[in-house]
């Protein structure tokens, strides 16, 4: 048996944030479990910025690990990289916490597979990975304990569940039509004529609950304010993007578009909107996210030139989303004056970048997306980034309004999400020519800038009024606020089906009635007149 | 061929030894007399294994004058099996006859009736002569309904009163059949008989020989007496009387059906025999499951496995007989004989120790009897499971045969009673099993020693052992055996 | 020599118990020493075994017993998978065994019939006739009672009763079964399938409703099922016997050989008789789930679960597609890989912490770290989630519905899992969540059980991480439908 | 009527009159009686066979002389257990059909 071929890095760059994990469950390490975390990513972002040729196999894993690195993957895989080593250094401070070592090792395992999931090239690779990504991430979750982010795990658990039942059977569907364990012919099988549709719905049944598609997005705003803050900020930045990738992976180009992108528009306003009824800003940006998803997904839906330029959009704004969760813990950790307002500053700087404002990150992202779009859709676009923009002057009030003591290292804590910050706005100036097909020129290009500036324009009164007068104030999760709170309830089954070890009632009467007849037989008188007649009997039955 | 005749010699002799000495010289004697008989036994058993059937005219006159016996596998087969268990119950005998004055007559009555019993049974399954066999079952009843009466209490003499009034009624049945062959064909040798001219009155004499027949071996409905006789019996007189006696009379019957008048049976007569089989397995079984005494449960099991042996009737007789499946039936049946003899003899030692140590055969009695004596217990278990047929056994070896041929002729109801009669047997057999091994504290008396204890093992571990060694029994059995019997399936 | 191999396996389980039963209590060394020899030396020649088979030897022992009666020992790839599953696990489930009773009594009677048992399921796995294959088949049952009953008390008792109740009805009816189809066919070796053209579809489908129900019961199909969730009042080991080891596995190997060695999967076919017992084993699956979920205490709940995920094999033998089978084979071993790992920390609970309802579990994890996490990881494979063994099962099982155009198997897979999760997360989340009672007294002291636990733990794990390589459970499942069921 | 068709006859009435006593009596020492009834009568019958051909024929002569002295044990052996049996019981008659006898 062979342990691999092909380049080791990328199997490398799985394997290690596993080792890292185990490491952390040693009693001697426990304790400080915390100051493993930012080795953990290292190999990975080596490998995204290296690059990777050719496919990596392990024949015997599983049933047959293969990974590879194309663009895209390489893109998500740097920014998923990056986003959770900053997570990593944010998390320090939580050293010496109880459960930490716990925290740290399923740290590591999320980790190792969302960084599989942009890697792998077979089915059940891209699944385990899934799994681990989802189910995994329910540690992070509840890690405070608190009945609030319990009782967010508990909605969190039973919805990924049922997405990774989804997932299995409509993978399993793509399997068996494409024959093949390989992602990229499952697709073209699920897009081939005549398949399955049940098999489409279901995967983007699984994916969507991942990726906060609207109606499968409930446990988005509970789950992902109760987590730590660094554990919030790669939820919400680098997890949710698995299963925009696995709805790229899997869902056929064209397929459902007619269900995604109206889905994913009604994400995209209605999260926003409703997310100025937030309170809590991590909870108003956990909104943010769905309606950002809501735009990917729509851009997945409407496929072509949208569709792959995806991924660039996703590096945006996960890079973005960290930065601004992130923000909410340097926010809590700092009360002088100055230093509010320079993470206010720095908050505002990176929404404008995600609300698109001319010559951003997020300005770019949105261009290199459009071009790629239907006018109406395009029109959807820009319109979507009122919304964004709303939300997100919502929560700078919201985050302005939060308040918090002294602690040690602040600078270190501020330059975190201050990087990914810088890297958020000008990382996407880097990749634009390679994404988008055109020079730095198109940029400004005046339509371009005002394009994109309206938008943010014609937000500003509407989020005055907002800030003037208050929506009213409520509790995350939406849907469920409406059907009413989840509870566990008993299954109510009727009693088993089982046989009665018991028989004595049948036991008595028999008795009585066994001893009545033997009492009759065992007379002479009876028995003595049975025997002539038997012989008569046996007499008549012989020839 | 001195074997054969050493095994009617020798009990009988001893027999006569044991009335003549006294006390201690009588127990010497009688045990010299069973080693004897039981070396003769196996010796004949080999002699037949190696060299076929051995046969014997008394006095050298021949038939239709003369007396022929001769030991075919069948015969050699049951002798090896009464010589194990008699040895068995011999070894276990002295220490179980009840003390007092009652035990002393007993031990007197005991070794000549017993050496006696075991004559007559080796008389009757080696006698070719209708007349002799008569002679051999009357001195086996008479011997038997001793062993019954031994220890002289009312409810044994009521019982051994009631034994006397069926086997007498039994022989004499018998004799009249006897008589009308006579009458018939004036000649009593079976191989004569095989090949005579049938005549008118053969039915009726076949009839009547065969009802006798059933109400010695206690066939439903002529089994009342057997329970109360079994069960009141000292253990090892009951172990003689429920692994043996029957045998004797069934093994007359398949004689009668299979070599003398094969050609009298007709599918009615054959049902109706199965079908009483099929009650005493049914009724057997169910009274077996009520009762509140070890023996009788034992004592009913008896019942209902005799009426198992009746089911080979339909399948190996008549018309089937030529079938290839009748093979099959006719060695399941003596297989099942064999098996259960040693596995009930095995039953009723183990019973007998527990008795002794706990003084009554109430189930209450015996609760957790398993801890103190784990090897009589486990022999009781053995026993069980061939009684129930279940695998590795003789029994079960005998119940796969009969159930296979019982389906290759197209008769299913009878393999279906075999299957059922099992399951009965499981549900009666289970109740003393999960008592004697149930936990109780319970003052044990003295134990018997290791050395009788493992008696029973022994009796029950042969039983086991004809279900998975049964290659050299069946071709013990094949030697001389009816044509109804050749190889088949 | 090599004719004899079968034969020799057999005895490092026969010659240990015979001895076992003549020891004194007080002779623990030499018990011991007699059952963990027996099991190593057993594995022993099972690996000399696969050596020989793999090289291409093949083993075939005849006892001729009576007409038509033959006890033939032969050794296929099927035969080799179980028979190295029990011996393994027997390894483990008898040190495992040693450590539990310490110093409780009767031990000899114990370590006699569970010798005796492992015997009895050894020769099941060897037998190349079907009468062979019920033999041992009922001395597995009769080895099994006094198991059950170890305990002697009222409980042990009427569970012991109450497993005879279902097993001697359905032993008889095998039996019964056979009987039936030999007295058609003849004597019936594995080795060549017999032909039944000569009996008549109608009686045929008869005979295979009965042979289900005769082997069904062990594999406690529903409604056969009543007794296992009884038995577990048994003694942990016991209960790992009974779930993972023999008796179970014995009811699904039977069912195996029943549809592809007795019928042969073109006759099932035809009879149309496969898709009504994947649909009953469905039922099973979601029955035995659901009556799961209403269980309080720890090992009823891991019973109805056996109940439940033997019926994965059952389902994927009947659907007799290629990946199907796999499938069911492969989780022959996945299922009995898991479900020891838990019965084992099932009873380290009730041993060293004395929990025996889910209520106590709280807080365990944080006391009894390496048994908890053993009872996670065989818990989160039950539910199927990878990369634990379980879910390979779930995939080739998928994949074989579709193959058979019984799509109705994805809802049934997709269902059972939300049901496992159901009865096994509250377990973890109380395991590693809820506070522990301050005066609970809770520790994992006892190398002996917890090493056991770990290694079945590990086991299913590699069995899942490493499915693809030629050694894993699934690797040889495909072997086995290669070789002798899908040419 | 000649001889042999006498005995023969004389032999069946022998055994129904022991067969009607057998079955009606309760009294166990009339039972011995009735079976000694019909041993005789099958013994008169059997002779009565032997003599075919009016050539006698020893054999039955052996037969029945040697059922004769069967037939004696056995009723002395049967005599004896009543009278144990009467002497435990202080009934002549069998537990069950006690009531009238």
């Amino acid at each position: 048996m062979t342990p691999w071929i092909g380049p080791f890095l990328p199997l490398a760059a799985l394997i290690w944030p596993l080792l890292l994990g185990a490491l952390t469950a040693m009693p001697p390490l426990r304790p400080v479990a915390v100051r493993l975390l930012p080795l953990a990513p290292v190999p990975a972002l080596w490998l995204a910025l290296a690059g990777g040729q050719g496919v990596t196999a392990a024949p015997d894993l599983l049933l047959g690990v293969t990974l590879e690195l194309d663009d895209a993957r390489r893109l998500l895989l740097g920014m998923t990289a990056a986003l959770w080593l900053v997570a990593a250094l944010a998390a320090q401070p939580m050293t010496g916490r109880p459960h930490t070592a716990i925290f740290s090792g399923f740290w590591c395992l999320v980790l190792a597979g969302n960084l599989g999931v942009f890697l792998a090239l077979d089915v059940v690779t891209f699944y385990v990975s899934f799994a681990a990504v989802s189910l995994a991430s329910w540690f992070l979750i509840v890690h405070e304990r608190t009945e609030k982010a319990l009782h967010a795990g508990r909605v969190y658990i039973v919805i990924a569940l049922a997405g990774e039942v989804a997932l299995l059977v409509g993978l399993i569907i793509g399997a068996d039509a494409a024959q093949s364990m390989a992602v990229g012919e499952i697709r073209a099988a699920l897009g081939a004529p005549g398949s399955s549709a049940v098999g489409i719905a279901l995967l983007v049944l699984g994916f969507g609950i991942k990726a906060g598609l609207v109606p499968l997005h409930v446990w988005l705003p509970l789950a992902h304010p109760a987590a730590p803050v660094p554990g919030s900020a790669v939820l919400s930045g680098a997890i949710v993007k698995a299963g925009l990738f696995g709805l790229v992976l899997f869902v056929p180009e064209g397929a459902l578009g007619p269900v995604l992108m109206p889905l994913g528009l009604v994400g995209a306003f209605g999260a926003a909107l409703w997310g100025l009824t937030q309170a809590n800003p991590k909870a108003v940006l956990a909104y943010s996210t769905i309606s950002q998803m809501g735009l990917m997904i729509m851009l997945v839906g409407a496929g072509g030139a949208a569709r792959e330029t995806v991924p660039f959009f996703a590096l945006h704004h996960g890079l973005a989303k960290g930065a601004l969760f992130l923000l909410v813990g340097v926010m809590m950790a700092a009360s002088g004056r100055g230093r509010r307002l320079l993470c206010l500053a720095l908050a505002a700087a990176v929404s404008a970048s995600v609300a698109g404002l001319p010559l951003t990150g997020g300005a770019l992202a949105k261009a290199a997306v459009k071009q790629g779009l239907a006018d109406w859709s395009a029109l959807a676009l820009s319109l979507s980034s009122v919304a964004t923009s709303l939300i997100l002057i919502w929560f700078l009030a919201r985050l302005w309004q939060m308040q918090g003591r002294d602690e040690a290292l602040w600078g270190a804590r501020f330059a975190l999400p201050a990087a990914l910050g810088v890297l958020a706005v000008t990382g996407p100036w880097l990749l634009w020519s390679a994404w988008s097909g055109h020079g730095p020129d198109y940029l400004f290009k005046a339509d371009t800038l005002i394009d994109a500036l309206w938008p943010v324009a014609i937000a500003l009164p509407p989020a005055a009024a907002v800030l003037r007068w208050r929506l009213p104030q409520l509790p995350p999760g939406d849907l469920l606020l409406i059907l009413g709170a989840w509870r566990g309830r008993a299954v109510r089954i009727p009693a088993p089906l089982s046989l009665r070890a018991d028989a004595d009632g049948a036991l008595r009467a028999a008795r009585r009635n066994s001893a009545r007849l033997e009492g009759i037989l065992i007379r002479w008188r009876l028995t003595g007149v049975l025997i002539p007649l038997l012989v008569l009997l046996m007499f008549a039955l012989l020839p | 061929m001195s074997a054969l005749v050493a095994v009617l010699v020798l009990p009988l002799a001893g027999a006569l030894a044991t009335v003549a000495l006294p006390g201690r010289a009588a127990r010497i004697a009688a045990s010299t007399a069973i080693a004897a008989t039981l070396a003769a036994a196996l010796a004949l058993a080999a002699w037949v294994a190696a060299r076929g059937v051995p046969r014997l005219e008394i006095g050298g006159w021949a038939p239709p004058v003369g007396i022929a016996v001769e030991a075919d596998g069948l015969a050699a087969a049951m002798i090896v099996m009464t010589a194990t268990v008699m040895a068995a119950a011999g070894l276990s005998a002295r220490h179980m006859l009840a003390p007092g004055a009652a035990g002393a007559r007993a031990a007197f009555g005991f070794w000549p009736l017993m050496l006696l019993l075991w004559a007559a049974l080796n008389a009757v399954f080696v006698s070719r002569d209708l007349f002799n066999l008569y002679v051999g079952i009357e001195l086996l009843s008479l011997a038997a309904i001793g062993l019954v009466a031994i220890e002289g209490k009312a409810a044994a003499l009521a019982a051994a009163m009631r034994y006397m009034i069926f086997a007498l009624a039994g022989s004499l049945l018998y004799l009249a059949g006897v008589v009308l062959v006579y009458a018939a064909h004036g000649a009593l040798d079976a191989g004569l008989l095989t090949d005579r001219t049938p005549a008118r009155t053969d039915g009726l004499a076949l009839a009547l020989m065969t009802v006798g027949l059933m109400a010695k071996t206690a066939l439903f409905p002529f089994h009342v007496w057997l329970p109360p006789a079994h069960g009141g019996a000292p253990a090892p007189a009951s172990a003689m009387l429920s692994a043996l006696v029957p045998k004797a009379s069934f093994v007359i019957l398949l004689r009668l059906w299979f070599d003398v008048m094969p050609d009298q049976a007709t599918e009615g007569a054959l049902a109706l025999m199965a079908a009483l089989g099929t009650a005493a397995v049914i009724w057997g079984g169910l009274a077996a499951l009520v009762q509140e005494r070890l023996k009788l449960i034992v004592a009913y099991s008896t019942v209902a496995q005799i009426g198992y042996l009746f089911l080979v009737f339909p399948l190996a007789g008549g018309a089937s007989a030529e079938m290839p499946w009748a093979a099959g039936a006719w060695n399941g049946a003596v297989f099942l004989a064999l098996s259960h003899g040693l596995a009930k003899a095995a039953m009723f030692l183990a019973v007998g120790q527990w008795m002794a140590a706990r003084g009554g055969d109430r189930l209450e009695d015996l609760r957790g009897i398993a801890t103190a004596m784990p090897m009589t217990a486990f022999a009781f278990a053995l026993s069980s499971i061939t009684l129930v047929g279940l695998p590795p056994s003789g029994g079960f070896t005998a119940k796969y045969l009969i159930m296979t041929s019982a389906f290759a002729a197209g008769q299913w109801g009878w393999a279906l009673v075999m299957a059922g009669g099992g399951l009965l047997a499981a549900a009666y057999l289970y109740r003393p099993v999960a008592v004697i091994f149930a936990r109780a504290e319970v003052p044990d008396s003295p134990l018997p020693s290791r050395g009788r204890q493992v008696v029973p093992l022994i009796l029950a571990g042969a039983a086991v052992a004809l279900g998975i060694a049964s290659a050299a029994p069946f071709d013990l059995l094949s030697t001389g055996r009816p044509q109804a019997a050749g190889e088949g399936l | 020599m090599t004719g004899l191999l079968p034969i020799f396996i057999l005895l490092t389980s026969l010659v240990p118990a015979a001895i076992t039963f003549f020891l004194r209590q007080e002779s623990y060394r030499l018990r011991n020493a007699l059952n963990l020899g027996g099991a190593v030396v057993k594995g022993a020649l099972i690996v000399a075994m696969l050596v020989a088979v793999a090289g291409g030897a093949s083993f075939e022992t005849a006892i001729p017993l009576a007409p038509g009666l033959v006890l033939l020992l032969r050794i296929d790839a099927l035969a080799l998978l179980f028979v190295s599953l029990s011996a393994t696990l027997w390894l483990l489930t008898t040190i495992y065994a040693i450590s539990y009773l310490g110093e409780k009594p009767e031990q000899s009677r114990f370590f006699g019939f569970f010798s005796l048992c492992v015997f009895a399921t050894t020769g099941i796995a060897l037998s190349g006739s079907l009468i062979s294959f019920f033999i041992f088949f009922e001395l597995l049952t009769l080895s099994t009672w006094p198991l059950v009953a170890h305990k002697q008390d009222a409980a042990s008792l009427r569970a012991a009763r109450g497993y005879l109740l279902y097993a001697l009805p359905c032993s008889t009816i095998l039996l019964v079964a056979i009987v039936w189809l030999e007295s058609a066919t003849g004597p019936i070796l594995f080795t060549d399938p017999p032909d039944l053209s000569g009996v008549d579809p109608a009686s045929l489908r008869v005979i295979f409703a009965l042979f289900i129900v005769g082997v069904g019961m062990k594999a406690a199909i529903i409604p056969l099922h009543g007794w296992l969730p009884a038995a577990m009042v048994a003694p942990a080991p016991v209960s790992a016997l009974l779930h993972a080891v023999a008796v179970v596995k014995a009811g699904a190997f039977g069912v195996i050989r029943v549809i592809y060695d007795v019928f042969g999967i073109e006759r099932v076919a035809e009879l149309g008789v496969g898709t009504p017992l994947a649909a009953l084993a469905s039922f099973t699956i979601i029955w035995g789930s659901l009556r799961a979920l209403q269980q309080t205490e720890i090992k009823k709940r891991l019973a109805y679960s056996t109940v439940s995920q033997v019926s994965y094999i059952i389902l994927g033998v009947a659907l007799a597609s290629p990946f199907a089978v796999i499938g069911g084979l492969a989780h022959l071993v996945h299922q009995g890989l898991m479900k020891i790992t838990l019965f084992f920390c099932a009873g380290i609970y009730d041993e060293r912490a004395g929990v025996r309802s889910i209520e106590g579990l709280d807080g365990l994890g944080r006391r009894m770290p390496w048994t908890s996490t053993c009872f996670s990881i065989g818990a989160l494979g039950m539910i199927g989630l990878p990369p634990i063994a379980g879910f390979v099962s779930k995939i080739y099982l998928g994949i074989g519905g579709l193959q058979a155009e019984a799509p109705w198997v994805l809802a049934v897979l997709g269902a059972s899992t939300l049901l496992n999760a159901a009865y096994f997360v509250p377990l973890l989340y109380r395991l590693w969540f809820r506070e522990i009672a301050p005066d609970a007294e809770a520790d994992e002291r006892a190398p002996a059980l917890v090493g056991p636990a770990v290694a079945a733990a590990l086991a299913a794990v590699l069995a899942g991480m490493l499915a693809a390589s030629d050694i894993s459970p699934l690797g040889w499942a495909t072997l086995i439908s290669e070789r002798d069921y899908l040419e | 009527m000649t001889g042999p068709t006498l005995y023969a006859l004389t032999g069946a009435a022998l055994v129904g009159i022991g067969v009607f006593g057998l079955i009606s009596a309760r009294h166990l020492l009339r039972r011995v009686v009735a079976f000694n009834l019909i041993g005789s009568g099958l013994f008169v019958f059997l002779g009565a066979a032997g003599a075919r051909g009016g050539a006698a024929d020893p054999l039955p002569q052996a037969l029945i002389i040697t059922g004769i002295v069967v037939a004696l044990s056995a009723s002395a052996l049967a005599v004896g257990l009543v009278v144990a049996h009467a002497r435990a019981s202080g009934r002549p008659a069998l537990p069950e059909e006690d009531e009238e006898a």
